[in-house]
């Protein structure tokens, strides 16, 4: 087993067509991924990737005529928040946006609108998610990891593949790895995350990769502490990060004291959570 | 990216919440002529984006037009924080019977945003956050509805503004919000928001933040941006859409990804060097984007040695491997360089590297020790 | 037993101290209903009505201090979507709004907000509701009804009155009577205060008062015939009615053929109801 | 309140949705001198409120600034449903390759607004729905998020717009939309919007409700309420905030509440009688506006008989009473009243009708009765 993605996915990518989208679909279907069609609007009919993958105007027909039930979104920041309100409008149940740039005024109201809806969004700016070895719905390349027993959970980019690369070059291996996205405003937080990592029957650690800013990890450290029975890892980017940059009071007055490395640490540190200093020391600390 | 106190003011203008009068100086002859239209003690304030500039003698309340030119004179030819003031905002002096604080910013976690408000405002709001955090009100806006006229008026209950001053208060509030939607705004804060003794709400100072994610939608304020408080450096990559910020070091970090460029720079000091930047050159650089983000590490007289972690997935190995062996064609910046290329084509990298006959390394581990340590040595 | 308004109601009157609030909250004090505040934001602090109800700034203060979960709207058309939400969001339960001419694209808005939320909204533009021969939250005159075993619901005002009353002349009382206000947007529709009376021990049988105009009767035809086995006598005005004097075709494209008397007549009709021609006819149905 | 096509061409253009070029002649010599401007044939189209004006011959496309001036002429000086043309619109003839319905308006029951689109627009566009429904497509929008594009680009793909006029379309849809927003309109239609030999989209014809309850953000609009096409009486009425509709009988009706008003004319028919108009007086009246809505029945002179039917809640029968007896004393109508008060203060209500000797009734049946049977005598 695996979280999120399994063999029941059936996988659409909108803009299929793009630059991006058409290199890590590409990508996807070499990996195995069960990718059933691509959308881009106007460019309903055309048959991409050596004639592999339909392409449909829109998700409603994607998801009629193929039955896809995930999504991955490479649409550009300025049309993303529109792709995931049609793509949760069309039925698709999990939706994963690799887009970047989108602005925190849209991504609050889509934030909003699919709370009332029974619909997970990944991200966005998320490299997606991978199960090795034969699905992934993402950016994260294949050949870094391998199947395995730990779970992996980041807020970051780059700094997932390199410690999922890490765990491989120590001949650990990856049940699921999630990237949920480096945003201010996510569509899934670390929470949600290390509870579908509890109930998986792959996974018997968890490796946690957060970094300065917001509360999330304060707030995984607490539900690690309540409801967590698997060992958790945890490693923090930015510990000698320059003060931020912030402006106003606003943020220090609602954030109050959380949001620093050192914070952060502590917290999952009190909630039994090993602490890495680095990347490189995580594959010892799961072994050891 | 943040507006200056003057710019916040005029978007408050614009969105029907008052602000004292007054206008820009750039010269202490400015100052007296403005002062002498105002009648009466004006104040005089440096516009830079720096916070603690009241400590800074950014601020001074002066009595007449030949007192605000003198005074004027002297601000004008300071500097704070490094940040030489170019202009002063001079307004008349306001009397203060009480000061609000009133700002709107977004939680993360419950993803909306919050209007946050105490009875005691002013410079001293942080420390009140945290010392009585009773005294702080806040409520959640709904994104799709906007903020509501209640809730609104429960916070102006719960601060205890006073009955006949509802109706101003919450005015000012929705007023706020509406600046704060039509800006794309991540802050918009009236601090303090002053009650005068002629009963009257004033926003005494403004601060608003807009989220660069949504700058397309407002290219008027991004022609006016402020660049004199920023690093040269800063300015160049900001240029490029590359993410720079420099710190006291003597390692300079080129990589891919904010979180993997903390976490190197995390390693490094960790292993007992030092940073010299946070550098963050995006997914899928260019050459290009590569060679200027190169260009503005290496124009930093306190980098000894560069360390240059990339992890390949949309950014391609080979690609940022042209772009390092370009730059170095171009400058012969005569340090030490440390190279780490993994994932996507990483093989075609590497071999343009070697064929350059710089110091690679395989494990970021091993490529921050190698840099630390060509870091302690003495520079040639 | 009776239904919306039971011994449990606890309610508070937004507007109170304007003239029509303070008007029927001593008709509903002399009715004996279970009143428990007022709410007009600047006069928090006051006793109103003789000193014996409690005026507060909020409807959350007023939910805090006298666990009101019942309220009743007098505000003005202008504020009376801020004040619903107000109550939907101190967490009152049921609310009756009594105010006419709230704008449509504000109902719309407010409709939506509620419908994550646990909560009933009767009107705007509803006399409200009464409970012979002790409970009433509305301005329906207490001495027009009796108490009995007929349930009655109305989209109108006056015709409301006329209709009880008729039942009152003829000696059949009421178990509740609910309008439901004559707007085009209101919260509950007939089908909804079917379904509670068809549960309600105390109601027998049901009187529904229609008019022309949107499709509600069309839909509650459907819903007494599949789902109903209290028996349900119908009146529909405005079976002389001038041609609506309808703008454009968009309504006529929605709404199709629906929203005349003759065709809301005839679906109620199909449906098993029994057709009253006239107010003054209803009573002679129920008994025969 | 609706909108002359004139008006809903100017808010069209004012959201950045194409008609085509052309003005408003108050004389046939305005429109000699349009037609002079625009070169070519153009159109000219009677600026009036009732539907169906093409076919009473409201509608003419001429050849030449001459033609335009001479069949202006005849159509200023026609009447439509008996409502005087004062205005033409005159507008360059379009070359029309497709025509398009596209509409927005409130959907009662899900609370939500509808964008209706077919690809067959024009006038049959009701007969089309009623025949042909798969050829007409809709989508709900939701209230708090507004139209979004993906809704506006499937209902594109559905009535087969071709690709490439794609964005022009999701442009006038969610313009449409901002329109309806703005205006606080309950309906907003072009029909038909046309795709011109030029694969232009141009709204053709337009027309655009505004919801009366928010009229009072509109004052504007108000103040340019067109009340030509209204009975004077109606116009009387609302002046008073009355809901007043002639119909074609001779019992007038003064009623509170509008399903009672309705309520009333329905029984009167059932009874073997004749309504002479729609009464409403609403809640709460004064003896004034009791008065004034007495003076308008009055005023028609098909009323042979008045019926006042007033079941008091938020209404006082004393004050509806006093109004009544007001007017009476005012003008003597010489013809029959029946008058039934019932509720609040009706016995108070009764005592002042007694005193002026009208004939009053207890139920409504009776009152009915009452009325019929004296409207079928002979008028003395």
């Amino acid at each position: 087993m695996s979280i999120l993605i399994d063999s029941e996915t059936r996988l659409i990518v909108q803009g299929i067509t793009g630059h991006e989208g058409s290199f890590h679909t590409q990508q996807m279907l070499d990996y195995g991924t069960n990718l059933v069609a691509g959308v881009t609007p106007g460019k309903g009919g055309e048959w991409v990737l050596d004639g592999k993958v339909p392409v449909f105007d829109s998700v409603r027909t994607a998801v009629e005529v193929t039955g896809a039930n995930t999504s991955i979104i490479f649409v550009p920041a300025r049309f993303a928040s529109d792709a995931i309100l049609e793509a949760a409008d069309a039925g698709i149940r999990l939706i994963v946006c690799i887009t970047e740039g989108i602005p925190v005024k849209e991504m609050l109201q889509v934030k909003h609108i699919l709370k009332s809806q029974d619909v997970i969004l990944i991200g966005p700016n998320s490299p997606g998610i991978i199960t090795p070895p034969h699905s992934k719905v993402g950016i994260i390349p294949g050949d870094i990891t391998r199947p395995g027993n730990v779970g992996v959970i980041s807020r970051s980019g780059t700094l997932t593949y390199e410690v999922v690369y890490a765990l491989k070059q120590a001949g650990i291996g990856t049940s699921t790895c999630v990237g949920i996205g480096g945003d201010a405003i996510i569509g899934t937080h670390f929470i949600e995350i290390l509870s579908h990592f509890e109930g998986d029957s792959q996974t018997d650690k968890i490796v946690m990769i957060g970094e300065i800013g917001g509360r999330d990890e304060e707030n995984a450290a607490a539900y690690i502490a309540n409801q967590m029975t698997k060992p958790v890892i945890g490693f923090i980017a930015g510990q000698v990060a320059p003060d931020n940059q912030r402006m106003g009071h606003a943020g220090a007055i609602i954030e109050g004291g959380v949001g620093t490395a050192e914070k952060k640490i502590n917290a999952l540190h009190s909630a039994g959570v090993q602490i890495a200093r680095y990347p490189d020391e995580i594959p010892s600390l799961l072994i050891g | 990216m943040r507006l200056h106190e003057y710019q916040s003011k005029e978007v408050f203008t614009d969105h029907h919440i008052p602000i004292p009068r007054g206008r820009l100086a750039a010269t202490p002859e400015d100052a007296k002529l403005i002062a002498e239209e105002l009648h009466g003690p004006v104040v005089l304030k440096a516009q830079v984006l720096m916070g603690g500039r009241g400590k800074a003698g950014g601020i001074r309340l002066v009595r007449s037009p030949d007192e605000a030119e003198e005074e004027a004179a002297k601000i004008l030819g300071r500097q704070i924080k490094g940040i030489p003031v170019r202009r002063l905002l001079v307004e008349e002096a306001i009397n203060i019977q009480q000061e609000i604080y009133l700002g709107l910013t977004i939680d993360r976690q419950k993803g909306q945003t919050l209007l946050i408000a105490s009875a005691e405002g002013g410079v001293d709001i942080e420390e009140i956050a945290r010392s009585y955090p009773e005294k702080i009100y806040q409520v959640g806006v709904n994104p799709l509805l906007g903020l509501c006229e209640y809730q609104a008026r429960n916070l102006a209950t719960e601060i205890e503004i006073p009955r006949h001053l509802w109706r101003q208060f919450n005015a000012i509030a929705l007023n706020l919000y509406r600046a704060y939607l039509d800006l794309d705004a991540t802050l918009a804060e009236i601090n303090p928001l002053v009650i005068t003794e002629q009963e009257q709400f004033v926003a005494l100072d403004g601060k608003i933040g807009i989220d660069d994610n949504a700058l397309f939608r407002h290219h008027n304020l991004v022609d006016k941006r402020d660049i004199s408080g920023e690093a040269l450096e800063e300015i160049e990559a900001r240029k490029f859409g590359l993410a720079y910020i420099k710190l006291s070091g003597n390692i300079g970090c080129l990589v891919n990804g904010a979180g993997l460029a903390m976490a190197t720079m995390d390693i490094i000091q960790h292993k007992g060097g030092k940073p010299a930047n946070f550098l963050d050159i995006g997914g899928g650089a260019s050459a290009e984007k590569v060679a200027a983000a190169l260009r503005i590490i290496l124009s930093d007289t306190q980098v000894e040695t560069v360390l240059i972690n990339i992890f390949g997935g949309i950014t391609r190995c080979d690609e940022v491997a042209h772009g390092i062996r370009q730059t170095l064609q171009e400058i012969d910046p005569k340090i030490p360089f440390v190279i780490r290329l993994v994932g996507t084509n990483e093989n075609e990298g590497r071999q343009i590297i070697e064929n350059a006959e710089l110091e690679t390394a395989i494990t970021l581990a091993d490529a921050a020790e190698k840099a630390v340590a060509l870091s302690l040595e003495p520079v040639p």
